[in-house]
């Protein structure tokens, strides 16, 4: 990853020595190794304080929405799973390709600061990556995991390490590359539990949300303008947090928003605050869709229509539901 | 807030008998917004509508609601009822307590509860309702015909008939389409050409109609009654106006190995040429491809021959704009390329040969003059094997799964001539059924078997192999059950037909939605079956689904009255239900362009304010003159920037609330 | 069939959604050649079944409905010709999802009923309620905000 | 004075701090750590330092009915459904959560007083825990927190294998008395207190965060703070989501809506976001029109316009659950060190 953010720095630094980019947009070091900010760099020497690790998870895609309507070009560093969304906003006409420039970085592997909580890591003071290895120094003393066991969950099922869209790239050849699962067995799992399991499974999960909308604000879909839940003439406004109706309406309708065009990134489920696995609902949605309607997943390219907004005249019907096995 | 008046209809005892009216009435009182109820035996009646007139005048009514039967019963009377009283008719909503409560209810108290609780949601409704206005436009009175085909003709015809300008356009030199390369019709056995001919006569005389021949159509914008077209004028290489249609230019043409396209390829053309003796227009094209002027620079001979001073090499295509109220599809049909089809050995032996390309062979101004000879050594075939549903109604990937419609009876036509000019010439006809639903078709069919002796064998060829200059053909006769070998001079196969391919581009291009195969649809597949589901787009002839000359000449005059009704309307009144982009919530995303059936979304790039915030962005909007009010891009606009008048979001809900309350 | 506490049978409610050209006309006919169907099924007239979004049918359930079907006309006979296409594909993937989150899958359907299919109306209403009343009232998608007070 | 339990004895002590009124404490729902109604069944976790949210819900809950309407016929009904009114513990609560109650209570205690905080806060007991292991994203230290010795009605130790329970006033002598029988007495134990208060301040002393200096932040500043060019650079990753908003003790921003239940309209409270584009919504929008603007506000707020009105009291208690809950890690502390004194650096 130090070889990655060395090929970042210097690429950026040709590019905005020469005048074909204005800006810059990657990672800034943060107080812990493990809290890098997105930022945009404007000089050369900036670029110093341009870090790539294995937090740098903070998906990029998301803000050439607004650095687009801007004067210039911008240089984005995206991660293989993040050129899905890249793609995703430019069939949407969301962001001006023609200002921007892609480097596509090579991944190793993001990791899971809250699973590393999870595992009794605090007080940590820094943290080095060797390797499949990463070692943390805390105030509590020293610790020592293999990556693939705190791998953030959208990376532990990654969807590949193929860039979808890019100017170049910057994938070194010694990336650590890791086992990935299935990333619908989850699903399944849940699809074979009793309908009454289910529900006790998804109460106890949405029962935590506390609507901070943290899983909106950061998805490369939802970015409407103005979201049906903040509009107060939409008639279906939802602030409050009455711990019942309100976090299934909000959490199924937003789901169901993004059906056939979430790039199933999984930043929704890495900033919940809560930890609530919100990237089950989309998967579920891509897995119905590739079972009903064949093989699908947005943001693989920027043409075509997406599932919901084709048919067949010979498509399952809603009643397929019923005929599934389970309760 | 609204001022409501409830109106419940008794219906006589049909309402009355099983719910409560008085009660109903009572209840809706105490719904917020409702100042005024009352009920009446038939409301329907010039008494009740009066009585809501007087009601509306009297109260200061801003939206009534009546309870009473079906709204696709009167919900269209009590909207002019309403607007006599000087309300907008959308203010007007119908609780349905006859055919969904009273009717199918027994039990007065439950049904009287649903009837108040229908009226509460038709209430809840209401006061979400706004006044609605329907747009007009204006319709421009001409007419544009794409393909000068039979159909084509007989639309633009009927449509000049009538008065109106209507303009042809047609891709290759002539107007005549595939009826002119036919030879005889069935089941009557009259000349295509001499029933053909005349009409294109008419059209091309005709004051109303202009043709725009070897043209097609460039691009096209706007909407019903007012489309503006691009056509594309291809350059013939000769100036129209000056041209006499001599055809010294033909015959001195010293370039002439071409194949001829109306000939099917049978023989050839020069390169300066018209494609039939009765072309219309009779002005030449140029063959680029084929001409040695345009290929190598020398030669000249036409120009030189002309007397006219007709010839133009320099000529370059023109594109004309031109503005249409209605546009009629007339693109027609092809036969399929057989070239999958290596069971037959269509590529492979001359003697194998479409059907379309036998009705050239008996032609009288055909390659043959007329004489059955077979390609390969100009001999008159003594045994002739057909064989129909090539591709047609296929399983197979390369076939087409539906019935082409009109080989059953054209094989019955070229084996009936056959056998008549040639008696003793053998004629096969492999089928799988033989259909023949249509006027004196049974018994064309019946004559070609019992009095001119044509050998039907029900069941498919699987094989024709050429062995000695003969066609074997291999086929299985399932009558018989068994296989036979037929040793024969020529096979005719009838290939399926398929739509232009030039339609598919054209569809795109008028948001005309196709089927699987590519045959434009139809706006209701019954009740519309001439009209494309966007409107101001017709449908005629072979471009919406196999059929043959009666079929589509009767279609062709039905498109035309559905132009011709267009056209006679000045101003055209849209529905207000239409949708409705609130920009400051579109995000231009275009999903709502994409599920929309009629192509009414487009986007343009509009100062949005919000509430203080300036910003040019791109944002959907609809075009309610095209718009039919589905809601579709309604559900699948995901920050509900696309709302449907008349069914709004918060209407619907309210309504929802108020029946789950 | 379940009682409720106050010992009185139980009505499950059911909003209907139709399509004003098919379905809702189909409901009409169900009414004109009087078919019983149970009173607590009320029809709520939408344009096209391309019209019904899914915030009406959780709208539905959160007030306090037991059952939500929609009709639409059959596929391939749309008035708008392909609206009930996408309905078909939404709504199959919205009941999936409510079926995931543990909403008894019973508790939604889609039915296609023409404007001839009075007696189909009827039935399917019939059938549909009877497995409602089988389920009993929805607990699961219900806002106690809206069911559990007076206010 | 200073009593202890054996830790195996807590559940007895949770029955008994549970009857007669609600037991709030850190309990483990679905692998998260937050505080919840206790039940015998339940999973406690006092060994997790911080709950995802603070203990400011049971004092300032996230949504609160204030009153409800009723329409019968034409006439409206006015009904009051107020709950504020349960008597209840909070266990468990560290010393920067304890510390924002003063914060709230300068907000809602002030004129007019807020009549469902005042309820909740003379209803509830505070029975706070010091911290053992704190962490890197602590930072109370800098605003004079002792995580040692947190403030609140009952100061509770976690030593070996013991319970030490230090009851600190009134509403905290009242509720030992009701526990008193299951304790006994740790006068003897002070040493041990002490230091393992002492272990604790050291820890607390070696903490990255705690070195932050917080000079120059306070009224005089205010402009030349409010104008600096930092606040675009520093908001422009911020997604304008409301976590640490949500997460904060201190936070104290709330909308009110109504709720149209179909039977009436309940009028409630919830907690509202300065980060979110409709928070304040009037006519005209949102007054603070760019995520800048708001991003600037909530910081603004939290280290100038609150110590200025409040004798120089910051609205952070430097618990640290923004540094760790923020979804692109921008929060307080890198905006001290961008706008506060080089030594930050």
């Amino acid at each position: 990853m130090r070889r990655v953010r060395d090929m970042m720095r210097s690429r950026a630094g040709e590019l905005l020595k020469d005048g074909a980019v204005t800006r810059v947009l990657g990672w800034k070091s943060g107080e812990f190794y493990y809290d890098p900010t997105p930022s945009f760099f404007d000089t050369e020497e900036s670029l110093d304080e341009l870090v790539y690790n294995g937090f740098s998870a903070a998906m990029l895609s998301k803000y050439l929405i607004e650095a687009t309507k801007k004067e210039g070009r911008v240089l984005v560093f995206l991660k293989p799973c993040d050129t899905y969304s890249f793609n995703h906003l430019l069939k949407e006409h969301k962001v001006d390709r023609e200002k921007t420039y892609v480097i596509g970085v090579g991944c190793g592997g993001m990791l899971d600061i809250e699973k590393l909580r999870a595992l009794g890591v605090k007080g940590i003071e820094s943290m080095e990556e060797l390797g499949e290895n990463l070692v943390i120094h805390t105030l509590y003393g020293d610790k020592k995991f293999a990556r693939g066991d705190v791998l953030l969950e959208k990376c532990a099922t990654c969807k590949g390490l193929e860039h979808k869209a890019s100017d170049e790239l910057a994938v070194p050849d010694e990336l650590w590359e890791w086992e990935t699962s299935d990333r619908f067995a989850r699903v399944s799992e849940l699809e074979g539990m009793t309908s009454g399991e289910r529900f006790a499974f998804w109460r106890g999960e949405l029962s935590r949300c506390i609507r901070c909308n943290a899983c909106r604000n950061a998805c490369p879909v939802c970015s409407c303008n103005k979201c049906v839940f903040d509009n107060p003439r939409s008639g279906v406004i939802a602030k409050a947090n009455a711990d019942t109706f309100e976090e299934n309406m909000f959490h199924i309708i937003r789901a169901f928003h993004v059906a056939g065009r979430c790039t199933d990134c999984g930043e929704c489920s890495r900033v919940c605050p809560q930890n609530i696995p919100l990237h089950l609902l989309n998967r579920k949605f891509i897995k119905d869709i590739n079972a009903f309607y064949g093989e699908y997943q947005s943001g693989e390219s920027v043409d075509g229509k997406s599932p919901l907004t084709e048919f067949r005249t010979g498509d399952v019907e809603p009643g397929i539901v019923h005929e599934r096995g389970g309760a | 807030m609204q001022k409501i008046g409830v109106f419940v209809c008794w219906c006589g005892s049909n309402i009355a008998a099983t719910v409560d009216v008085e009660a109903v009435a009572q209840a809706s009182l105490s719904e917020p917004g409702v100042v005024f109820s009352t009920n009446y035996q038939y409301m329907c009646s010039e008494g009740g509508q009066s009585a809501i007139r007087n009601a509306i005048a009297e109260h200061g009514l801003t939206g009534i609601v009546v309870c009473a039967c079906s709204p696709r019963m009167h919900e269209a009377t009590f909207r002019k009822t309403a607007a006599v009283a000087g309300l907008n008719p959308y203010m007007v909503e119908i609780a349905n307590i006859r055919e969904q409560c009273s009717w199918i209810h027994r039990d007065k108290e439950e049904g009287t509860k649903k009837a108040i609780i229908l009226a509460r949601a038709a209430v809840a409704k209401l006061n979400r309702n706004v006044p609605l206005i329907a747009g007009e436009s204006q319709v421009i009175k001409r007419a544009l015909v794409i393909g000068g085909g039979i159909a084509g003709i007989q639309t633009a015809l009927d449509v000049a008939d009538a008065g109106y300008e209507v303009d042809i356009v047609e891709k290759t030199p002539t107007i005549g389409g595939k009826m002119a390369m036919l030879d005889k019709t069935f089941p009557t056995l009259d000349c295509a050409a001499c029933i053909l001919t005349p009409k294109m006569v008419d059209a091309s005389a005709h004051e109303k109609i202009s043709l725009f021949t070897y043209s097609e159509v460039e691009s096209v914008s706007g909407f019903v009654g007012n489309f503006t077209v691009n056509i594309r004028k291809k350059a013939r290489g000769v100036n129209s106006d000056l041209c006499t249609g001599c055809g010294v230019c033909i015959e001195k043409c010293p370039s002439k190995k071409a194949k001829s396209e109306f000939n099917q390829g049978l023989c050839n053309r020069s390169a300066i040429y018209i494609p039939f003796a009765q072309a219309i227009p009779n002005v030449p094209v140029i063959d680029r491809e084929s001409c040695i002027k345009f290929q190598t620079g020398k030669c000249g001979v036409c120009e030189k021959v002309c007397t006219a001073k007709a010839i133009d090499y320099a000529q370059e295509d023109e594109i004309i704009t031109r503005q249409y109220g209605a546009i009629v599809l007339a693109t027609g049909f092809k036969p399929i390329s057989l070239e999958s089809y290596d069971e037959f050995q269509y590529n492979q032996c001359p003697d194998v040969i479409t059907s379309l390309e036998f009705e050239r062979i008996c032609n009288a101004a055909g390659p043959t003059k007329g004489k059955v000879l077979r390609p390969s050594d100009h001999e008159p075939p003594k045994t002739v094997v057909f064989v129909q549903c090539v591709g047609s109604r296929a399983t197979v990937e390369c076939g087409k799964t539906y019935c082409s419609k009109i080989c059953c009876m054209y094989t019955a036509k070229h084996a009936m001539l056959l056998r008549e000019k040639y008696p003793d010439t053998e004629v096969y006809v492999f089928y799988i059924d033989v259909r023949t639903p249509g006027k004196s078709f049974d018994e064309f069919y019946r004559r070609a078997v019992e009095e001119y002796g044509v050998h039907y064998i029900k069941g498919m060829v699987g094989k024709v192999a050429e062995e000695d200059g003969r066609l074997i053909v291999q086929g299985s006769d399932l009558i018989a059950d068994k296989q036979v070998i037929i040793e024969a001079d020529m096979v005719v196969l009838a290939a399926a037909i398929e739509p232009d391919p030039t339609a598919r581009s054209l569809g795109t291009m008028f948001t005309a939605s196709m089927d699987t195969n590519d045959f434009f649809t139809e706006a209701h597949p019954k009740l519309r079956p001439v009209e494309s589901p966007t409107a101001g787009i017709y449908l005629s002839g072979l471009c919406q689904g196999p059929k043959d000359i009666p079929d589509t000449v009767a279609q062709a005059g039905a498109a035309a009255s559905k132009v011709i009704g267009l056209l006679s309307k000045d101003k055209l009144v849209g529905n207000p239900c239409v949708a409705a982009c609130n920009e400051p919530l579109c995000n231009g995303c275009s999903t709502c362009e994409l599920v929309c059936p009629y192509g009414a979304i487009t986007y343009e790039e509009h100062l949005v304010v919000d509430h203080g915030v300036r910003e040019t962005r791109r944002v959907s909007c609809v075009n309610e003159a095209i718009c039919q009010g589905c809601g579709a891009c309604t559900v699948t606009c995901p920050s509900g920037a696309m709302d449907l008048k008349g069914f709004t979001n918060l209407q619907i809900m309210a309504e929802v609330d108020a029946i789950c309350r | 069939m379940p009682i409720n506490e106050e010992g009185a049978a139980f009505k499950p409610l059911i909003v209907a959604f139709c399509c004003n050209w098919c379905s809702y006309a189909g409901a009409d006919l169900a009414g004109s050649s009087r078919l019983n169907y149970p009173v607590n099924v009320k029809v709520i007239r939408v344009p096209c079944s391309c019209r019904v979004n899914p915030l009406f049918i959780l709208r539905a359930f959160q007030r306090g409905a037991d059952g939500v079907i929609m009709c639409g006309c059959h596929p391939g006979d749309c008035h708008y010709t392909s609206g009930n296409y996408f309905a078909r594909r939404r709504m199959a993937l919205l009941f999936s999802m409510l079926d995931y989150l543990g909403i008894e899958r019973g508790r939604t359907r889609v039915e296609w009923v023409s404007a001839a299919e009075g007696a189909k109306f009827a039935n399917t209403m019939n059938q549909f309620a009877e497995t409602i009343s089988a389920l009993g009232e929805c607990r699961r998608l219900e806002d106690i905000r809206c069911v559990e007070s007076e206010i | 004075m200073m009593l202890k339990l054996s830790i195996e004895k807590m559940g007895e002590l949770f029955q008994r701090l549970a009857e007669g009124r609600k037991l709030y404490l850190p309990l483990d729902r679905g692998g998260q750590v937050d505080f919840g109604p206790w039940t015998p069944e339940a999973k406690v976790r006092l060994d997790r330092l911080k709950t995802i949210k603070s203990a400011k819900d049971f004092f300032f809950p996230q949504t609160e009915n204030i009153v409800s309407f009723k329409r019968q016929g034409k006439d409206i009904s006015i009904i009051e459904n107020r709950d504020a009114e349960e008597p209840f513990v909070v266990f468990g609560v560290r010393g920067c959560d304890a510390r924002s109650l003063d914060v709230l209570d300068r907000v809602f205690l002030c004129d007019p007083v807020d009549s469902f905080y005042k309820a909740r806060r003379e209803n509830g007991v505070v029975v706070s825990m010091a911290c053992s292991e704190p962490e890197e994203t602590c930072f109370c230290s800098i605003f004079g927190i002792d995580a040692a010795d947190p403030q609140g009605d009952v100061v509770t130790y976690i030593i070996g294998d013991f319970l030490y329970w230090d009851e600190r006033t009134d509403k905290g002598r009242a509720l030992t008395e009701t526990v008193k029988s299951l304790f006994s007495d740790a006068s003897g134990d002070s040493s041990l207190v002490e230091r393992s208060r002492g272990e604790i301040r050291d820890i607390v002393s070696r903490l990255p965060l705690c070195s932050l200096s917080l000079e120059g932040f306070d009224g005089s500043a205010l402009k030349e703070k409010f104008g600096s060019p930092l606040w675009s650079e520093l908001s422009q990753a911020c997604v304008g989501c409301g976590t640490c908003t949500y997460v904060c003790p201190t936070c104290q921003c709330y909308d009110i809506q109504d709720f149209d239940t179909g039977h009436g309209i309940r009028r409630f409270r919830c907690w509202d976001s300065c980060m979110y584009s409709d928070f304040t919504l009037m006519a005209h929008g949102n007054p603070r029109k760019s995520q800048v603007e708001r991003f600037r506000q909530r910081f603004m707020h939290k280290l100038i316009y609150f110590p200025a009105n409040n004798d120089g009291m910051y609205s952070c208690v430097g618990c640290g659950r923004c540094v760790a809950k923020c979804p692109i890690s921008m929060n307080i502390t890198k905006v001290i060190k961008a706008l506060g004194v080089e030594v930050n650096v």
